[in-house]
C-alpha cells in the first residue's frame, strides 16, 4: 500500500525536523560546551518509515542512537534537547543525558545505552502486552552491532518461541561505533539471521522511507495476524561519527561518497518534488516551520534549570 | 502455624501471592516440572520454561516488570547470574532512576548458593555482596522456612528488584511457617535470633545457625551470646545490630561468603562509624576463605566458617583462653 | 572413508568401555554415598566417534556431560572415578568433582560446568594455535542447551570471523535438564545455524559411530583445508536422566523406547555381528577386558586418598 | 623519565611489552583504531578488533590465556563487563583451582570508569569491588601515570588475570614516566603518596588526588596528613596501610565507589581486626552515595568524594572544629 502524497509530505518533514535537529546539536557541539551525542544523521528514513507505520498502542524500544525515533514518535524536540544537557525540563528530568532517554508517555521504554540493552528487555515488554491483552506490538530498535551480541540471539529465539508481538528493527548502518561492520560479521545481512528462529524477515532499502513505511505495515500486519514476530533489516548508513567527538579521520571519502548520493532526505525529496507532489513553496514552507521549531526547542532547552542537587538521591528506589 | 520445609515456604509463598495477585508469574529453566503444582494451579501463561538463556530471562524480567507483571525467575544457582548481570544490575537497578523514575522494577530473582553438596565453585558462589555493591537492588537471604515465606511473600509485593538467594542445604530443613496469607517480613529486618548481653554474633542464611550452635557452646562457659539474623543484606538493618552492640561491646561477623568487601566488612564498617566508642574489643569476622568453593568433601567442610572459629573468635574478645582450632579457615 | 573392520571393534570396544563406566557409576549411586553425575549413556557413538577421528595435537574442550569424551580420548577411568569421588589422584586432585574435569595430558582442557563456558573459551583455545602455529584442530562438545546461550552466537560468529580451527560438536541429546528441548527452539535442528555465520555445517546420525566418526574426519579436513571453522550436530539421545538424582519419572517410556532401539552400542553390536566382524568369542573377549579394567579402576579410585585439607588454599593463584 | 599522560603511559607499557614477549596481544572492539600505532607496528594478528561481544572477547582471552598467549583486552567501560562476568568470573577466577592448578591464566581486562563525563550510570560504574570479592583475580586502579605504566606492565608480566579499571578523568592528566623498559609496580604494594604524622587516608584511583588536596588544606591547619594510595585493590597492601594507622591512629577511606561492600570496607575491617587497639577514633569513609551514577553535570559533580567532606572527616576525628559542608554525598 503506498501512502498518499500528503503522507508522504509528512514523512519528509519529519525527516527534516529530524536533520535539522541534528544539524543544529552538531553546531552547538562544534561551538564546544555542549554534551556529546550520537547521531542518527542519514538514518532518517529508517526512523520515519518505521514509527509512522505504528500505532498510539504500539511500543517502542531504541538505544543510544535514538534521537530519530523520539523525534518521529513525536516528542517535544525541546524536551529532547534539553534531556541531552542534562536539564530538569528532560524527559527523564535530566538523568539519561543523551544516551538512554525513555519517554513512557509516548511509549518509547527502558532505553539503554548498553548495546542489547533493548533486546534483552524487548521479551518482556511484549510479554506483558500479550498476557494482559493489550492491543500493539513492540518495536526493537537496535544496530548491526548489537546484532553481534549474545542477547540477540537469546532474544530472538525466545521472542520466536513464546510467540511474542515483536518487531525487531535492525538498524544497518555499517558501522559498530569504530568497527566497521564487514569485520564483524562473515555475511552481509542480519534478516536473514531470523531464519534460525523460524522468524519471518526482510532486508529493505532503509534509506528510502515509503519503503520501509511499506516493509513496517507488511510485518506489523504478520505479527498481528500470525502471533509471531518478525526481524526487519533497514539497510543504512551513519552519516556522521559514532558520537559527537569522532573526527572520521578513518572514514575515506570514497567510502561515504556513494551514501551521500542515496542521502534519504534528498532522495525523498527529489521524488515528490519529481512528481510534482512538492513545491518550492511548500518546500519553503517546511523549512520554516522546521527551523522555527528547532530555534523554538533551542531556547527551551538553554532556558531551562539543571536538577536540583537533591534529586541526586530520589528515583532510586520506588 | 504448619510445619514444612524451607524449600516448601517458598512454594507455598509463591503460590498464595500468586492467588492474590494475577500479574504475579514465573519462569526459568525446567520450571515446568519443579514447580509442577503451581504450572497445575495457574496454567502454563503463568509458570513457563525458558530455553537456556539467562541474560534474557533476566531481561524478560526486567521488560515485564516494568509493563505491568511482577515476574518472579528461577535462575536456579548463583553463578549462573554471571551471564545476567547486564539485565539485574544495569537496567533493574539503574534504568528507574536514570529515567527519573518513569519505570518501577517489581521483580524477584531466585537463586541457590551455599556450599555443602559438593557441586564446586560454578554451582557455589556466595555473591550477595555484588548486589549489595549495586545501586537499586534489594536482596534477601533467610536462614528458616517461616523467614523464606516472608521473605518471598515481601520481595513479590515489593515495588523493586529483590534478589532471593537461597541456601541449598536449608532447603529440606523443617520450620513453623504462619498459615496467615498476609503474613510477611519485612525487608530491611534483621532478626534477633537469640538474646544475649555479653557479645554480638551477626549473621544471615546457613551460618546462622553455626552462630545458634557457638551460642550453645559458649553458654556452657556463662557467655550469653546474642545471635542476629539480617535477614535482609539490602536494605541492612544496621540499627538492630548497633542496638546489640552498644549493649554487648563485642562483634562477630559470620557468613560464608568470602572475606574481602563483603557483608562482614560492611557491618564491621558502619558499626565503626557509629559505634567505635562503644567496642570493648575488636570486632571480627568469621567466613570462607578467599578461593573457589571446592567440591571435594572434605574440603568442602573445611571451607564453611565453623562452629570453633566462632567460639575462639568470642573467646579471644572476652580474653577467655581459647581452645586451638585448626586455621585453614581464615 | 570407512574404518577397517578392526578399527569398527575399537571403536565398539570404547564404547562399552563408557557404557559400562556409568553403569558402574549408576549402581554405587543406586547404593547411595557416590557423587551425583551427569551420565552421557545413549551418546556413546557421539563421543567415540567424534574423538576416534582426531589426532593426538587435537585439543578438547568438553562440559558437564564429559565421561564419554575423556574416556574415548583414553582416559584412565580410575582417575576419572577418582575425580568424581573428590579423591586426590583424580585428574584435577579432586578439586573439580564430575562437573568440570580437564585433563590437560590428554588435550581435554579447560572443562567448565557453566553451560556455555566451552563456547566462551574454545576461540581462545584456537586462536593461540593458530597464532602459535601449533598442529591440530579444536573440538568443542556443548549440548542443545548451550546453543541457546547467547554465548553460542558470540562464539561462532567470531571463530568464522576470525577463521579460527574450531570443530563445535553439539550433541543435540533432545533434553536440557528438565525441559525437552522442543520447548525451546522454533527449529528442528542446530546444525543450519551455522549459516548465520557462513559456517560449514552437517547433522549426523549421532548413534551410528561410523557416521559420526566419518562425518568428523570429512569436517576435520574441511577445517584444514579451508582454514574455517565447521558446526557438526549429532542427533543422539540421553538415555537416563539429567543427572543421577533424577527420577525420570516425566519422561515416558513411549518417548524413550524408540531411542532405546535405536542404541548406539546394540546397532553398531549388531552391524558387526551381522557382517561377520563380531565374533561371540570376540564379544566375550571384549566384556571381559571392559569389566576388568572397570573393577580396576573402581578399585583404584575407592582406595585413593582424598585431598589434604591444606589443598583448600592451594591452586588459587599460579 | 619522560612525561605523557596516563593513557600515553598505558600506551607505551603495552608498546614495550609487546616488544619483549611476542605472545603479548591484545583485541576489543575498536583497539585496531584506538591501539593504532601499535597496529601499525605489531600487525593484524596482534592488534585486534573484535565484533561488539563483550562475552567472547572476554572468554576468548581465558582460552588463549591457558593456551600460551598473554592477553590484553579492551572492555571499554566498566559496566560493560556486565556481559562478561562468566568467562572473567567463574572461568579465569575459578578455573585454576577447579582443575587442581593445571592452568594460568596470564590476561588483563582493561575497562574505563570513574565519573566526570556526563555518560551515566551505564558508562560509570565503580565495580571494583566485584572483582575483589571473587577468588583467583587480581585488580588495580592507578591514579597517575607513572603507576599506570608500571602497574599495566606488572599486570601483563603476571601468571593471573588482573582487571585493571582505568578513571576516564585521570586519562590526560600528565606524569612523569620512568624511561626503563624494566619499569614495573608490582602487584600488591601501596604507596605513601604524601608522608604524615596525624592521620591517615586511603585511597585509590581519582579520589587520591582529592585526598591530596584535602591533605593540603588540612595542612594549613597543621594537621599533618598521611595520604596512601592503594594502586592494588587485590591483592591489598593492609600493611602499609596499618603502619600507617598505627602511627597516626586515625583513619579515613576515600574511594568514589558506592559504599555498602565495597574497598573502604574492607579496609575498615582490616584494620579493625588487626590494629582495633591503635585506633583513637573511629574510622570513617567517604564514598559516592549509594545511587547510580548520574549524568546531568551538577548531580554528577556532587556524587562525587568532595574534598570538604575529607577535611570535615578528619577534623571530626581530631576533635577540631568542622566546617559545614552540603551532605548530599555520605
Ligand atoms: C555492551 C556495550 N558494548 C559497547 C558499547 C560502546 N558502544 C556504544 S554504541 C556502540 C556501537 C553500536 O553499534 P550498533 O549496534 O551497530 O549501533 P550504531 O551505533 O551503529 O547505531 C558501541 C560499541 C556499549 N555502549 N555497550
Ligand atoms: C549457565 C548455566 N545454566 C544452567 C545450568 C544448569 N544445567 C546444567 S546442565 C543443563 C542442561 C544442559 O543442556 P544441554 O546443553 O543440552 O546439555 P546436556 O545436559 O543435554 O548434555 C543445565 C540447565 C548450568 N550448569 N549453567
Ligand atoms: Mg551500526
Ligand atoms: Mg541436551
Amino acid at each position: 500500500m503506498k501512502s498518499s502524497a500528503a503522507e508522504a509530505v509528512q514523512l519528509l518533514e519529519k525527516m527534516m525536523l529530524i536533520r535539522a535537529y541534528e544539524e543544529h546539536l552538531a553546531s552547538l557541539q562544534a561551538s564546544g560546551h555542549f554534551p556529546m551525542t550520537c547521531s542518527p544523521q542519514g538514518q532518517e528514513a529508517s526512523a520515519v518509515g518505521v514509527v509512522s507505520a505504528l500505532d498510539a498502542d504500539d511500543t517502542i524500544l531504541t538505544n543510544h542512537r535514538s534521537a530519530g525515533h523520539l523525534l518521529a514518535r513525536g516528542a517535544d524536540p525541546g524536551r529532547v534537547m534539553a534531556e541531552v544537557m542534562g536539564k530538569a525540563t528532560g524527559y527523564c528530568k535530566g538523568k539519561s543525558g543523551s544516551l538512554h532517554i525513555s519517554a513512557k508517555e509516548l511509549g518509547v521504554v527502558l532505553t539503554s545505552t548498553i548495546v542489547g540493552g533493548e533486546l534483552s528487555m524487548v521479551t518482556g515488554v511484549a510479554l506483558a502486552k500479550k498476557m494482559l491483552a493489550e492491543a500493539g506490538v513492540v518495536v526493537c530498535f537496535f544496530g548491526d552491532g548489537a546484532a553481534c551480541e549474545g542477547i540477540f540471539h537469546e532474544s530472538l529465539n525466545l521472542a520466536s518461541v513464546w510467540q511474542l508481538p515483536i518487531l525487531y528493527v535492525c538498524e544497518n548502518n555499517q558501522w559498530q561505533a569504530f568497527v566497521r561492520r564487514k569485520e564483524t560479521m562473515a555475511v552481509e545481512y542480519i534478516a536473514p539471521w531470523g531464519n534460525s528462529y523460524a522468524m519471518a524477515n526482510q532486508t529493505v532499502n532503509g534509506n528510502d522511507v515509503l519503503a520501509v513505511q511499506a516493509a513496517t505495515r507488511h510485518a506489523v500486519a504478520h505479527i498481528k495476524a500470525t502471533g509471531t514476530p518478525y526481524l526487519l533489516e533497514t539497510w543504512t548508513y551513519r552519516q556522521r561519527g559514532h558520537y559527537s567527538g569522532d573526527n572520521m579521520a578513518h572514514i575515506s571519502a570514497s567510502e561515504q561518497a556513494p551514501w551521500l548520493v542515496l542521502d534519504p532526505i534528498a532522495q525523498c525529496r527529489q521524488q515528490l518534488t519529481a512528481d510534482g507532489t512538492l513545491t518550492p513553496a511548500l518546500l519553503a514552507d517546511i523549512e520554516t516551520r522546521v527551523a522555527a521549531e528547532i530555534a523554538r526547542a533551542s531556547e527551551f532547552a538553554h532556558a531551562s534549570p539543571y536538577p536540583a542537587a537533591a534529586e541526586l538521591l530520589t528515583d532510586v528506589y520506588a | 502455624m504448619s510445619e514444612m520445609t524451607l524449600n516448601a515456604a517458598v512454594g507455598q509463598a509463591l503460590r498464595e501471592e500468586m492467588q492474590r495477585d494475577s500479574t504475579v508469574m514465573m519462569f526459568g529453566e525446567g520450571v515446568a516440572l519443579s514447580r509442577a503444582d503451581l504450572l497445575t494451579e495457574f496454567g502454563a501463561d503463568r509458570i513457563r520454561n525458558t530455553p537456556l538463556s539467562e541474560a534474557i530471562i533476566a531481561g524478560t524480567a526486567v521488560g515485564a516488570a516494568a509493563s505491568g507483571l511482577r515476574p518472579v525467575i528461577d535462575m536456579l544457582y548463583a553463578p549462573f547470574l554471571t551471564y545476567a548481570m547486564d539485565a539485574i544490575v544495569n537496567s533493574a537497578g539503574k534504568l528507574r532512576y536514570i529515567s527519573g523514575g518513569q519505570f518501577a522494577f517489581p521483580l524477584v530473582v531466585l537463586a541457590q548458593t551455599g556450599a555443602g553438596w559438593g557441586v564446586g565453585a560454578q554451582h557455589t558462589h556466595n555473591i550477595e555482596a555484588w548486589f549489595a555493591h549495586s545501586p537499586g537492588l534489594k536482596v534477601v537471604m533467610p536462614s528458616n522456612a517461616a523467614d523464606a515465606k516472608g521473605l518471598m511473600k515481601a520481595a513479590i509485593r515489593d515495588n523493586n528488584p529483590v534478589i532471593m538467594l537461597l541456601d541449598m542445604s536449608l532447603g529440606y530443613n523443617p520450620g513453623e511457617v504462619s498459615d496467615d496469607p498476609d503474613y510477611v517480613v519485612p525487608l530491611g529486618r534483621a532478626h534477633v535470633a537469640r538474646a544475649g548481653r555479653h557479645v554480638t554474633l551477626v549473621s544471615y542464611a546457613k551460618t546462622t545457625l553455626t552462630c545458634l550452635q557457638a551460642a550453645e557452646a559458649l553458654g556452657q562457659e556463662d557467655i550469653d551470646v546474642e545471635v542476629i539474623d539480617l535477614r535482609s543484606i539490602k536494605p541492612l538493618d544496621i540499627g538492630t545490630v548497633l542496638q546489640s552492640v552498644r549493649k554487648t561491646g563485642h562483634l562477630v561477623v559470620v557468613h560464608e561468603a568470602g572475606p574481602l568487601c563483603g557483608v562482614g566488612a560492611e557491618v564491621l564498617a558502619q558499626v565503626n562509624e557509629q559505634a567505635f566508642s562503644q567496642l570493648k574489643s575488636a570486632p571480627a569476622r568469621i567466613t570462607s576463605p578467599d578461593v573457589p568453593t571446592p567440591s571435594s568433601y572434605a574440603l568442602e567442610q573445611a571451607f564453611l566458617p565453623q562452629v570453633a572459629h566462632v567460639v575462639a573468635a568470642v573467646q579471644k574478645q572476652l580474653g577467655r583462653q581459647t581452645v586451638a582450632t585448626a586455621s585453614v579457615a581464615m
